[in-house]
C-alpha cells in the first residue's frame, strides 16, 4: 500500500477556513490526508502546537491565515508571520525536514488556491516518506 | 594591549564602595570569592564593608543580569556587565522588567575569559562577538579595541553544513542526555517565567521525566522563547551540567532573527523584542 | 467523565454519498465517553433538532457533537438546540464532514476515514470544553453616524424616527456628499436636488439628530453598547449658534477660493457657502483664501455681521459623544486620473472627470447648467470613456460599477443641453438594474455612438489646433479609430476615500484588497464588520447605486437598532482571561493586542483582561510564555487535545 | 465563402503550454491595439493575435510577425498578460510548422549554423578589435559582451570601438569574450525558435561558467534583457550607459571637447527602456556632454515609440509608408534636433537606414551616446568605414 501521509492543519476561522469551506462548496477534489484545526486567528498558533503535532506523528503540518495586511484582528498575522517564521528556522535547524512545514495566505475567496496549496504539499510530503524524527513511537 | 583583572577588580571595588556610601545604590551585584579561584560566585554587597569581598579574574562569567527581576521595583542596583551582560539589561529594560534609572551599570571592557570546567577562551563563542558593553555608566578600564573581532556565529558554520539527518542525530544526542535540572533556565538572565510553561499542569506541554520527547519539547519550546530575546551570554550552556552546547541552537535562532528582523536582542533599549513586534513590509519569504 | 452525544447528518445525499454515516456513527459509539451516537437524513431540520433535545434529556447528555456541515453554517442553529434543552450553548461540537470532507472527494473509502478522524479529533476536544457565561452589558442608546451624504442621512433619519438619539458627523460644511453635486440621476432621469433637499432639510429640522458638520472623528474608545468617541470640531471663525444665516458676509468678502463644490471648475468666496441649497446655511472661513489671515487686514465680513458671529480668535474645539453602535458612511473618492498621462487629464483643458461633468449640467453649477467648454463654447463633439483605472491590473481591479449608468446619463444630458455628436468607448456595458437595460436601450435610440473597444490614448489634433483626438481600436470592426472631438470625459474608479484607512483604524476595521471597509460576511453580514456595534452602508463597503446605497441605509440603521434598542447586551463568551498564579508579568500581551485589552497591573505584577474589549483572538495566548493566558474555547490543551485525537486515526 | 469555424482547443492549449499561458486573461478591450504603434500603419492587430490564440483559430499565421515586442501594450495592459509572451510562444507553435518568413530564414539559418544573425564567420568575431583590445580571463572585472551586430555589422563596429576605447579610458579591469561564444539569442526567442535559444543560452553559460564570468557589460539593450530575464540570477548585468553615467558622476571620465550648442535628442530604445527600466542615465550622459543642447521628442520615456527592430523586425522586409523608424526621424527632426542619439545598435540601424531612405542624412545624424562620449574625450579611432547600406 502507498504511503498516506497524516498532515495536520491549522486554520484560522475568517480566511482559510472558509476559504477551505469555499473550495468544498465550489467541489474542488483534493487529498483527503488534511485535517483541519479551526482556530479564531493563525495568531493563536502556539509553537508548541507544532513541535506537538509532529510529536503526535504528523508527517507534515501547514498553517493558513489571512493575507498580510487582511487579518479580521488587524494585525495577528503580522505577528503570526515572524513567529510562525522562527518555529520553521527551529525546526529546520533540529534537522526536520523544511519541506514537513508551511505556512500560506488563502483568503476566504481563495478556495481554488486552499486545493492546489492543500493538494501540491500533500504530493511533496508524500515524497519525503513517514516522519519519524519526532514522532513518538508506542 | 592586555587585560588586567585585578585592576578591573580595584576599580569595581571603588565604585561599588562610592556607590553604597553614597547611596546612589542600595545594592551591587558583582562577584566574589568561591571555593577556590576558579570558581568564583555571584555577589551582592549591601554595605561599604562588603566591598571587600568582591573579586574579578578570568572565570567571572557569571551574568549578572540575572538577579535584577529578583528586587522590588525602584531598588537602586547597580551591577557589574560585560558586553553580553549588558546587552541582557538592555533587553530587561524592553521588556520593562527593570527601569533604566534604577540601573547603575559598571560596565567592564573584557576580553579572554575562560571557561572553568574547559579551560577554553569563550571569545567569539559566547560573548556575541562583543569585547565593550553596549550601555554603562561607569566603564572600569579602557575600552578594548584592535582585538580580532569575531563573528558570534562563526562558530555556527559546522553545523549549519552538516545535512540535516546528522543534524539530527546530534541534537537527539545531545538532547537524550537532558536530565531536566533547569540550570539552563536558572542561570538565564531572560528565564523569568515563574512557573515556566513546562512545569504546567494544564495543558501538559511535555513529559516532566527526563525522556526524549518531553525533552525535545522542553529545548525547542525554550528556543523560541527565547528568539530575539537570547544575548548569547553563554550561561546555559556553562551551567548544564551534561553539557548540552544550548548556546549553539539559541545562535542559530538569534542569527536567524536578526537576518528576518534586522534587530540583534539586546543592542538598543529603544527596540521593542522582535516576536511581539511586526513591520506591514515583512517579507513572506521568511517563512519559505 | 463527560456524556456525549453524537449526531451524524446525512445531508441528503450531500455526505451520505461519499461518507458512509451509518459506519460513522457505529465508530462514535465506540469512542470514549461517547453515550448515543445517531445518524439521522437532516439534522438541521425541526426532527433532527427534537432528536438531539430528546437525547440530550433521556440520556442526560452533557456535550454534543454535530457531524455536518460547517460550523459557519449550522453552529448557531444547533447551539440555540443546546440552550432550548438546558445545556450551555458553548458544549456544542461542529465536525464539518461537509464542505472539508463530502463534497471535495469522490471515495467513499476515502472520506469515511478522514470523517472518522476529524469526528475523533472533536471527541478529545468536546471531553474538556466547559460551559462559559456570557457576559451582560448596559447598552448607550444613542448611535453614531459618520458621513452625511445620502447613505448617512437616510441611516441618521431611519433611526431618528424610531426616537433614538442620532449624531450625524460631516466633515464638510454642509451635509449631502456626492448625490448633491449632481444634477439628474440614473436611470428615471430625476433631479438630484429635488429628491435629495428634503431629506437633508428633515434632518435639520428633526428633533432627535445632533447634525455635526465641519467635524471629524478623532479618537474612538470602548466597545459594542459603550462606544465613547471624541469628534473634532474644526474651526469654522463664525459662531454658528449666533449667524443667523443672512449671509450678508459672503456678499461683502474679497477673498476668492478654489470651490471644491464645484470640483474647482470655479472660484468662490473666502467665507461661503458650497452651494445654495446646503445644510446648514451658516458659512464658514476659508483660512486659506481668506484676506485677514493672508494678511492681517479685511474683517469685511465681521463688519457686514449684525449678529457678530465672525470670530477670527475660534479653535479646533472636542466634543465626547457616548453612542451605543455607529454607522460608517464615508463614501468615496474619485481617483486621480492624472498620473495615466496617455488620457492628457490635467494636460489638456477639454478633458474632464466624471464629477466636473456633473457639475456642468447642475443648474447651480458653474455654468449654470450649459454645457460649455472652459473656454466658453459649445462641444460639437464628445467622448465619454469607460473603465479610466478600473478594471485594470495597473490600477484598481474592481469594477467601479456604476459608471456605464452615469455615461449613459452623461450622454443623455449631452444630447439634450448640445447639439453634439457623443462617442462611447466601452469594454462592456453593463446595466443590471431595475430599468437600466431599458435606459441602455433609450441612449441607443437617441443616437450616441457605442465603440466596443477601451479608449487608448487623448492626443492634441495635430490638423484642428485645439482640438483632441481619441485613439483606441473598435474591437468589433477591427479598425483603429481615431476620433477627433472637443471634449473628452473620463469616468474614472470609485475609490475609498482618502483617509478610509485611517478611518479603519480608528474604528478597527479591516479593509478589501482596494481598500473599501471590509464586510463581516460578503453574503450573509454585508453591512457589519468584524468590529462589534460598527455597521456600514454605502460606496464605502464597495462601489453601488443610489438605490442600493439606501437600501444598505436602512439595513444598517436596522441593524444599529438590534444593538440600542436593548438596555443589556450579552457578548460573545470566548474571550481570554489570565491566570494570575501563572502570569510572570512579562506584558507580551499588552504588547500585542490590537484592541488594548490586557493591562499590566503593577502592584500585583501581573497582567488583566478586559474581557469588554477582547474580542478572542487568542494572539495573547500564544505569546504567553508561561501559558498564564487561557484563550476561552479555544485553550492550549482544548487544541492539543483535538490534535491528538485528529492524528490518531 | 463561409464564415464558420470552430474553435480549436488543442492549438490555443499549445500555445498555453509555449508560454503563453497569459493569453487566457485577456478580455479583449482593445487597449493593446489602441496603444500599439503598427496600428496606425499596418494591418497588424495585437488584440486579434491574442483572440486567434485564445481560440485557437486559423488564419493567425497572417499576421503573427506583426509585433515588433515593444512591450508598450504589455505596461498598458489592464488585465496585467504578458503580450509578447503570447506573441513568443504562437510564433513558437507555428514556426515550428516550417512557417517562417522567407526574410527570417536566413536569420534562423545563421543562428542555427553560425551562432550569430549576420552570417558572419564565428572565428572571425573579434576581428574589429584588431587584437588591440584584452580578450576577458578571470582575473578581470567586466565582461564587454560585444553584441554580434557590433562586431560583424559595419557601421556598429564603430559603437564596438567607442566603447572598448573608453573602457581603456576610465581604468576598469575588463576583457572581450572569446570567439567561442554566440547570439544572447534575444530576438531569436522571440521569433519562436525557443529551442535554438536554449541551445544558444547554454553555450554562452558554459563559456561563461568556464571563465569565471560575474559581471558583464552590454551595448545592446537586446543583450541586457536577455542576460537579465533568461539567463539566472548569478551575473550582475550593466548596460554600457549605466555604467558611463556612474563613472562620470565618479569623476572617473569628464567630457572635454565642446560640441558648440548643438541640437540632440534621445530615442529610448524599447529594450532599454521599457523593458530594463533604464530612462535617466543615458540622459544623464548627453546633459553632461558640454554645448550639447538636449531636448526631448513628444513621445520619450515610458511612452517612447518603438523603432520597429525588435522582435526579428530588424530582418524583416517593411514597405515604405509601414516602417516605424521613418516616422520617427520624422519626430526628432521636428524638435529641430541635428543628432538623434540613442543607445542600441538595432535602434541605429534601422535609423541610418530611414535617415537615408527619407534622405533625411544631410540634416540629422544617428550616434550611439556612447560615440557622443568618445567623440568629446577628443579619442579618434576614425578609419574608413564600409557604407551600411552594402549589407
Amino acid at each position: 500500500m502507498s504511503f498516506e501521509p497524516k498532515i495536520l492543519g491549522i486554520a484560522c476561522n475568517w480566511c482559510t477556513y472558509t476559504g477551505a469551506d469555499l473550495a468544498g462548496t465550489t467541489r474542488l477534489q483534493y487529498p483527503q490526508n488534511l485535517r483541519v484545526v479551526r482556530v479564531m486567528c493563525s495568531s493563536r498558533i502556539n509553537p508548541s502546537f507544532i513541535f506537538r503535532a509532529f510529536q503526535l506523528g504528523a508527517d507534515g503540518v501547514l498553517i493558513g491565515g489571512c493575507h498580510p495586511g487582511d487579518c479580521h484582528y488587524n494585525t495577528g498575522n503580522l505577528y503570526a508571520r515572524r513567529r510562525l517564521a522562527v518555529t520553521k528556522k527551529i525546526l529546520e535547524f533540529s534537522g526536520l525536514e523544511p519541506g514537513r512545514f508551511r505556512v500560506e495566505w488563502i483568503s476566504a475567496s481563495e478556495g481554488n488556491k486552499f486545493a492546489e496549496v492543500v493538494t501540491e504539499f500533500t504530493a511533496q510530503i508524500k515524497s519525503l516518506g513517514p516522519q519519524t524524527k519526532f514522532k513518538i513511537s508506542q | 594591549m592586555t587585560i588586567s583583572f585585578k585592576q578591573i577588580e580595584e576599580k569595581l571595588k571603588t565604585e561599588a564602595k562610592r556607590l553604597l556610601e553614597s547611596g546612589q545604590a542600595s545594592v551591587v551585584l558583582a562577584y566574589g570569592k568561591g571555593y577556590d579561584e576558579k570558581h568564583p560566585m555571584p555577589y551582592v554587597a549591601r554595605n561599604p564593608s562588603d566591598v571587600a569581598n568582591i573579586v574579578f579574574n578570568e572565570y567571572c562569567n557569571y551574568n549578572m543580569a540575572r538577579y535584577l527581576v529578583r528586587y522590588p521595583a525602584g531598588t537602586k542596583i547597580a551591577v557589574a556587565v560585560k558586553a553580553a551582560d549588558s546587552r541582557a539589561v538592555i533587553q530587561l529594560i524592553q521588556e520593562e522588567k527593570v527601569k533604566r534609572e534604577d540601573l547603575v551599570l559598571l560596565g567592564i571592557p573584557v576580553y579572554g575569559m575562560k571557561n572553568p570546567k574547559t579551560q577554553e577562551i569563550i571569545d567569539g563563542k559566547t560573548t556575541g562577538g562583543l569585547y565593550n558593553p553596549v550601555l554603562y555608566d561607569i566603564l572600569l578600564g579602557d575600552e578594548v579595541h584592535g582585538q580580532a573581532i569575531q563573528s558570534p556565529y562563526d562558530v555556527l558554520a559546522a553545523y549549519e553544513l552538516m545535512d540535516k539527518e546528522a543534524r539530527f542525530a546530534f541534537w537527539k544526542k545531545e538532547f537524550d542526555k537532558c536530565i531536566r535540572c533547569y540550570a539552563c533556565r536558572k542561570a538565564c538572565p531572560m528565564c523569568y517565567c515563574d512557573p515556566c510553561f513546562i512545569d504546567q499542569n494544564k495543558p501538559k506541554w511535555g513529559d516532566k521525566s527526563p525522556q526524549s520527547h518531553g525533552n525535545l519539547m522542553y529545548h525547542l519550546t525554550r528556543f523560541h522563547h527565547l528568539a530575539g530575546r537570547c544575548i548569547d551570554c553563554g550561561e546555559c550552556s556553562r551551567a548544564c551540567p551534561v553539557d548540552i552546547p544550548l548556546y549553539l541552537f539559541h545562535k542559530k535562532v538569534a542569527k536567524e532573527c536578526e537576518e528576518m528582523f534586522g534587530q540583534a536582542a539586546g543592542m538598543s533599549i529603544e527596540d521593542k523584542p522582535a516576536l511581539v513586534n511586526f513591520r506591514v513590509d515583512d517579507s513572506d519569504k521568511i517563512l519559505e | 467523565m463527560s456524556r456525549i452525544g453524537v449526531f451524524v447528518c446525512h445531508c441528503g445525499l450531500n455526505i451520505a454519498k461519499t461518507v458512509r454515516v451509518s459506519e460513522l456513527a457505529e465508530f462514535a459509539a465506540t469512542l470514549p465517553d461517547v453515550v448515543v451516537a445517531k445518524d439521522y437524513k437532516f439534522m438541521c431540520s425541526t426532527p433532527g433538532q427534537e432528536m438531539i433535545v430528546n437525547d440530550i434529556k433521556q440520556h442526560k447528555l452533557d456535550r454534543i457533537i454535530v457531524t455536518a456541515c460547517s460550523p459557519l453554517m449550522h453552529e448557531q442553529t444547533f447551539r440555540k438546540v443546546l440552550t432550548a434543552s438546558g445545556l450551555n450553548q458553548y458544549l456544542l461540537t461542529i465536525v464539518n464532514i461537509r464542505e472539508q470532507v463530502s463534497w471535495v472527494t469522490h471515495d467513499i473509502e476515502e472520506g469515511t476515514a478522514k470523517a472518522k478522524a476529524l469526528l475523533n479529533g472533536a471527541v478529545y476536544r468536546s471531553r474538556l470544553l466547559v460551559p462559559l457565561t456570557s457576559r451582560v452589558i448596559d447598552v448607550n442608546p444613542n448611535v453614531m453616524v459618520v458621513g452625511g451624504g445620502i447613505a448617512g442621512i437616510q441611516a441618521a433619519l431611519e433611526l431618528a424616527n424610531t426616537g433614538k438619539k442620532v449624531y450625524l458627523v460631516e466633515k464638510n460644511s454642509t451635509i449631502g456628499g456626492h448625490m448633491a453635486q449632481f444634477d439628474k440621476t440614473f436611470p428615471t432621469l430625476d433631479c438630484s436636488a429635488c429628491i435629495l433637499t428634503p431629506k437633508m432639510d428633515a434632518v435639520l429640522q428633526h428633533k432627535n439628530i445632533t447634525m455635526m458638520t465641519s467635524c471629524e472623528v478623532s479618537e474612538v474608545k470602548g466597545f459594542v453598547g459603550n462606544f465613547d468617541i471624541t469628534v473634532r470640531q474644526k474651526a469654522r471663525y463664525v459662531d454658528h449658534s449666533k449667524c443667523n444665516a443672512c449671509l450678508a458676509c459672503t456678499e461683502k468678502c474679497p477673498g476668492k477660493g478654489i470651490s471644491e463644490w464645484d470640483e474647482s471648475l470655479v472660484k468662490r468666496k473666502a467665507i461661503y457657502i458650497p452651494f445654495p441649497q446646503a445644510v446648514p446655511q451658516k458659512p464658514i472661513i476659508d483660512k486659506e483664501s481668506c484676506t485677514f489671515f493672508k494678511k492681517g487686514k479685511c474683517r469685511l465680513c465681521e463688519k457686514a455681521c449684525e449678529q457678530k458671529a465672525i470670530d477670527f480668535e475660534q479653535q479646533d474645539t472636542f466634543v465626547q459623544v457616548k453612542v451605543g453602535a455607529v454607522i460608517l458612511a464615508t463614501g468615496f473618492d474619485l481617483m486621480d486620473t492624472k498620473p495615466l498621462v496617455q488620457y492628457g487629464y490635467g494636460k489638456y483643458p477639454g478633458v474632464y472627470n466624471a464629477l466636473e461633468v456633473e457639475r456642468l449640467f447642475n443648474s447651480a453649477g458653474p455654468t449654470g447648467g450649459k454645457v460649455t467648454l472652459r473656454d466658453g463654447s459649445e462641444p460639437k463633439s464628445i467622448a465619454i470613456l469607460h473603465c479610466i483605472g478600473s478594471r485594470d491590473k495597473n490600477n484598481h481591479e474592481h469594477c467601479s460599477r456604476v459608471c456605464c449608468m452615469y455615461s449613459l446619463k452623461f450622454a443623455h444630458l449631452f444630447k439634450e443641453k448640445t447639439s453634439a455628436d457623443v462617442y462611447h468607448f466601452y469594454i462592456d456595458m453593463r446595466a443590471a438594474g431595475k430599468g437600466y437595460e431599458e435606459f441602455y436601450n433609450r441612449i441607443i435610440e437617441e443616437d450616441v455612438k457605442f465603440i466596443r473597444g477601451k479608449g487608448a490614448r487623448v492626443a492634441q489634433s495635430a490638423d484642428e489646433p485645439g482640438r483632441l483626438v481619441v485613439e483606441a481600436e473598435d474591437t468589433i470592426t477591427g479598425k483603429f479609430i481615431k476620433l477627433p472631438v472637443d471634449m473628452v470625459v473620463l469616468s474614472p474608479a470609485i475609490v475609498p476615500r482618502a483617509d478610509a484607512r485611517d478611518i479603519a483604524r480608528l474604528f478597527n476595521l479591516s479593509t478589501d484588497k482596494q481598500g473599501f471597509f471590509m464586510e463581516r460576511h460578503p453574503k450573509l453580514a454585508p453591512l457589519s464588520t468584524m468590529s462589534e456595534g460598527i455597521f456600514i452602508a454605502g460606496v464605502c463597503q464597495s462601489p453601488k447605486d443610489i438605490p442600493d446605497t439606501v437600501a444598505q441605509a436602512y439595513g444598517a440603521a436596522a441593524e444599529a437598532l438590534t444593538i440600542v434598542v436593548r438596555d443589556k447586551m450579552e457578548l460573545e463568551a470566548t474571550t481570554a482571561m489570565v491566570n494570575p498564579a501563572s502570569c510572570c508579568g512579562c506584558q507580551n500581551c499588552v504588547r500585542v493586542c490590537p484592541y488594548g485589552a490586557p493591562s499590566y497591573n503593577a502592584e500585583k505584577k501581573v497582567s488583566e483582561i478586559n474581557e469588554a474589549l477582547c474580542k478572542g483572538c487568542g494572539l495573547c495566548a500564544s505569546v504567553c510564555p508561561s501559558s498564564a493566558i487561557i484563550a476561552r474555547h479555544f485553550t492550549n490543551d482544548q487544541v492539543l487535545a483535538e490534535m491528538e485525537g485528529l492524528m490518531e486515526f | 465563402m463561409s464564415q464558420a469555424v470552430t474553435p480549436y482547443l488543442e492549438m490555443s492549449q499549445a500555445i498555453m503550454e509555449a508560454g503563453g499561458e497569459a493569453l487566457k486573461k485577456c478580455y479583449q478591450c482593445g487597449t493593446c491595439t489602441g496603444t500599439c504603434p503598427w496600428t496606425p500603419i499596418t494591418h497588424f492587430n495585437i488584440r486579434k493575435l491574442v483572440r486567434y490564440g485564445q481560440l485557437g483559430l486559423d488564419g493567425i499565421e497572417e499576421f503573427m510577425w506583426g509585433c515588433s515586442t515593444c512591450k508598450f501594450c504589455v505596461d498598458r495592459c489592464p488585465r496585467g498578460v504578458e503580450i509578447i509572451d503570447v506573441v513568443t510562444a504562437i510564433r513558437n507553435v507555428y514556426s515550428g510548422g516550417g512557417m517562417l518568413p522567407q526574410s527570417l530564414r536566413s536569420f534562423v539559418g545563421s543562428m542555427s549554423a553560425r551562432g550569430n544573425p549576420w552570417s558572419g564567420d564565428q572565428a572571425k568575431r573579434n576581428d574589429w578589435a584588431k587584437e588591440k583590445y584584452p580578450l576577458y580571463s578571470a582575473d578581470k572585472e567586466y565582461l564587454f559582451w560585444t553584441c554580434c551586430t557590433v562586431c560583424y555589422d559595419p557601421r556598429n563596429v564603430r559603437l564596438a570601438k567607442a566603447t572598448a576605447e573608453i573602457l581603456n579610458q576610465s581604468g576598469l579591469s575588463w576583457g572581450l569574450p572569446s570567439v567561442d561564444v554566440n547570439c544572447c539569442g534575444e530576438s531569436l526567442k522571440k521569433v519562436g525558435d525557443l529551442e535554438l535559444f536554449e541551445r544558444l543560452k547554454s553555450n554562452n553559460l558554459d563559456c561563461f561558467k568556464s571563465q569565471g564570468v560575474a559581471k558583464i557589460i552590454t551595448v545592446s539593450p537586446h543583450c541586457l534583457s536577455s542576460f537579465k530575464k533568461d539567463y539566472g540570477e548569478d551575473y550582475e548585468i550593466l548596460h554600457f550607459a549605466e555604467l558611463i553615467a556612474k563613472l562620470m558622476k565618479e569623476g572617473k571620465l569628464t567630457p572635454k571637447k565642446d560640441f558648440g550648442g548643438v541640437k540632440v535628442t534621445y530615442h529610448d530604445p524599447c529594450y532599454l527602456g521599457r523593458h530594463s527600466g533604464v530612462y535617466d542615465a543615458p540622459r544623464d550622459v548627453l546633459k553632461a556632454i558640454p554645448g550639447l543642447d538636449f531636448v526631448e521628442m513628444e513621445r520619450s520615456r515610458e511612452q517612447s515609440m518603438c523603432c520597429g527592430g525588435g522582435g526579428g523586425g530588424l530582418w524583416m522586409e517593411k514597405m515604405k509608408g509601414e516602417r516605424l523608424s521613418d516616422l520617427r526621424i520624422e519626430e526628432a527632426l521636428a524638435t529641430g534636433a541635428k543628432i538623434l542619439a540613442t543607445s542600441c545598435p538595432y535602434c541605429i540601424t534601422m535609423f541610418e537606414d530611414s535617415v537615408r531612405t527619407l534622405n533625411a542624412d544631410d540634416q540629422i545624424q544617428i550616434k550611439d551616446v556612447t560615440e557622443l562620449v568618445l567623440e568629446s574625450l577628443e579619442i579618434n579611432i576614425d578609419e574608413p568605414v564600409a557604407d551600411t547600406c552594402a549589407l
